[in-house]
């Protein structure tokens, strides 16, 4: 395992880990949202990118392509149709 | 002590059938119990410095697939009978309007 | 390391099924139990069993959940406290636990276990899956090869579920 | 879920690779992990998120409840046919042997025929009951 892999697994980690104590910190539901979204995107682009770096121009690289894109187009989804209920519900109550 | 471990997640799912008297809650005491059972099968299959069990030239130590087989039907058929045990609660409720075991009045 | 991964991976379930007998929402316990079955796949990718992992992600997490959330919309969310008490309960299961932790100190060190490998049958499935059928994945030669009848009546028990149902909710009205 | 815009047009984005990746396990789980049990269940998670945003009435028009149990009774009877040519040809019961002429490329189709017995019944048993819990009474 090469030095700049090394780094790159590092930094993902830790700015994963940065993005969960953000999640827990923050003590607004938008907040702690956007802390968690943003740092996530950022977290598997270095993970990935080390792990293709890894592998060199394989297949498997070219999966791991693949999975950074879907994670990339439904984790984004995920948190946008999770504000929007915030929004629409927040004065109902739906969850006690 | 990883066997220690996993039976104390298989008393707790016992706990949860035994006490809780909310039928959803029974249910997912039933799905815990399950999974400790499963992980004990899996703990006992893993052999040291073997790889997953696909056939290549370079390897001569895999772990063993029997148990993989077995916990892999399995599995798929404790989904089947979830949703039967889920159905049932559904016409539990219809038919008492509760699905707490205490609150069911079967006079 | 693998070792170390795992205790902590079984305390993480330890911790969420605690979670489970405390929380009264049933929704934050549905959503806790999706969580379990994500740690329980990386328990069984760490011990080498990948399609039981990749089953248990498609099963625990995907479907089981739509399933939970779609009968908690006919019922009520908060779950009542039960009047039973918990004390003889727990001293009877602190008992059944150190009987067990005495009964355990017998079984082989995870890994370290030769005894199951020696066995003649998988002995036989590892050295004939390529040169007989010529799959190289051995849990699928198995699991519709050589336990194939095995296979035909658990997918029998999954109709029959199915049909079960089916047969259950069709004179249900499934009153909110 | 009409106005959802952005979930639409991701849903539609994704249905197909889901569909592709489950297709993939159920036809490369000889040389991977994989195999009908888990292709069936990321099949029917596919076919569920499709009728989760576009409503029942849409996902009833493209796999009607009548075709789902029509189908899984079909995955079942497709496993057991299996079995019988072997009993037809002298040989026991789910022998494969004999389905072609070189013993070893019969135990390929076998295991092939068997898996996509498997997968046809689990997924449309998983689609039946998210059906069913959704949409009870007389519609069934």
């Amino acid at each position: 395992m090469s030095m700049i892999e090394a780094i790159l697994l590092i930094l993902g980690g830790v700015t994963a880990l940065i993005g969960t104590i953000g999640c827990f910190k923050f003590k607004d539901f938008l907040s702690r949202t956007h802390a968690v979204s943003v740092v996530d995107t950022f977290s598997t682009l270095l993970i990935i990118l080390s792990l293709i770096i890894h592998n060199g121009f394989t297949l498997l690289s070219v999966k791991l392509f693949l999975i950074l894109i879907f994670l990339y187009i439904t984790g984004s989804t995920a948190i946008h149709v999770l504000t929007q209920a915030f929004l629409k519900y927040s004065k109902k109550e739906i969850i006690k | 002590m990883l066997y220690v471990l996993n039976m104390t997640l298989f008393l707790i799912g016992l706990f949860i059938i035994v006490r809780e008297s909310n039928l959803i809650k029974k249910v997912i005491g039933l799905n815990i119990f399950q999974s400790s059972v499963f992980i004990f099968y899996i703990l006992i299959s893993k052999v040291e410095g073997g790889v997953p069990p696909i056939i290549s030239a370079d390897q001569s130590i895999y772990s063993n697939p029997l148990p993989h087989v077995l916990i892999l039907t399995a599995i798929v058929v404790s989904i089947a009978t979830t949703s039967l045990a889920l159905a049932l609660i559904i016409r539990i409720k219809d038919k008492y309007g509760t699905i707490e075991e205490d609150d069911i009045d079967l006079g | 390391m693998t070792i170390a991964l795992l205790y902590i991976l079984l305390s993480v379930l330890i911790v969420i099924s605690i979670y489970v007998i405390i929380s009264r929402n049933l929704f934050s316990v549905i959503i806790s139990t999706t969580i379990f079955s994500m740690v329980c796949a990386l328990i069984f990718l760490l011990l080498d069993a990948i399609d039981v992992s990749l089953t248990e992600a498609a099963v625990g997490a995907g479907i089981s959940t739509i399933l939970f959330l779609s009968t908690i919309r006919y019922v009520d969310i908060i779950a009542t406290d039960t009047k039973k008490s918990a004390v003889p309960i727990v001293i009877l299961f602190f008992l059944l636990l150190i009987s067990i932790s005495i009964l355990i100190y017998d079984l082989p060190e995870p890994g370290k276990a030769n005894v199951v490998n020696n066995s003649q049958a998988t002995k036989y499935y590892i050295n004939n899956s390529t040169t007989e059928m010529g799959v190289p994945n051995v849990v699928t030669s198995v699991l519709a090869g050589y336990r194939g009848f095995d296979t035909l009546g658990e997918v029998i028990v999954i109709f029959i579920a199915g049909i079960s149902v089916l047969g259950i909710l069709r004179n249900t009205k499934g009153r909110t | 879920m009409k106005h959802h815009t952005v979930l639409r047009i991701v849903t539609k984005l994704i249905i197909p690779l889901i569909l592709l990746f489950g297709l993939y396990i159920q036809f490369h789980g000889d040389y991977s992990a994989g195999g009908g049990f888990q292709a069936g269940v990321i099949i029917a998670s596919g076919f569920i998120l499709y009728n989760i945003i576009f409503g029942l009435e849409v996902g009833f028009s493209i796999l009607s409840i009548n075709m789902t149990k029509n189908l899984m009774a079909i995955g079942v009877l497709l496993y057991i046919a299996v079995g019988f040519m072997g009993i037809i040809q002298g040989l026991n019961f789910l022998e494969y042997n004999s389905l072609l002429s070189s013993s070893k490329e019969g135990q390929l189709l076998g295991i092939f025929l068997v898996e996509l017995g498997v997968g046809l019944t689990v997924s449309n048993v998983m689609i039946l009951i998210f059906y069913s819990f959704n949409n009870m009474g007389e519609k069934l």
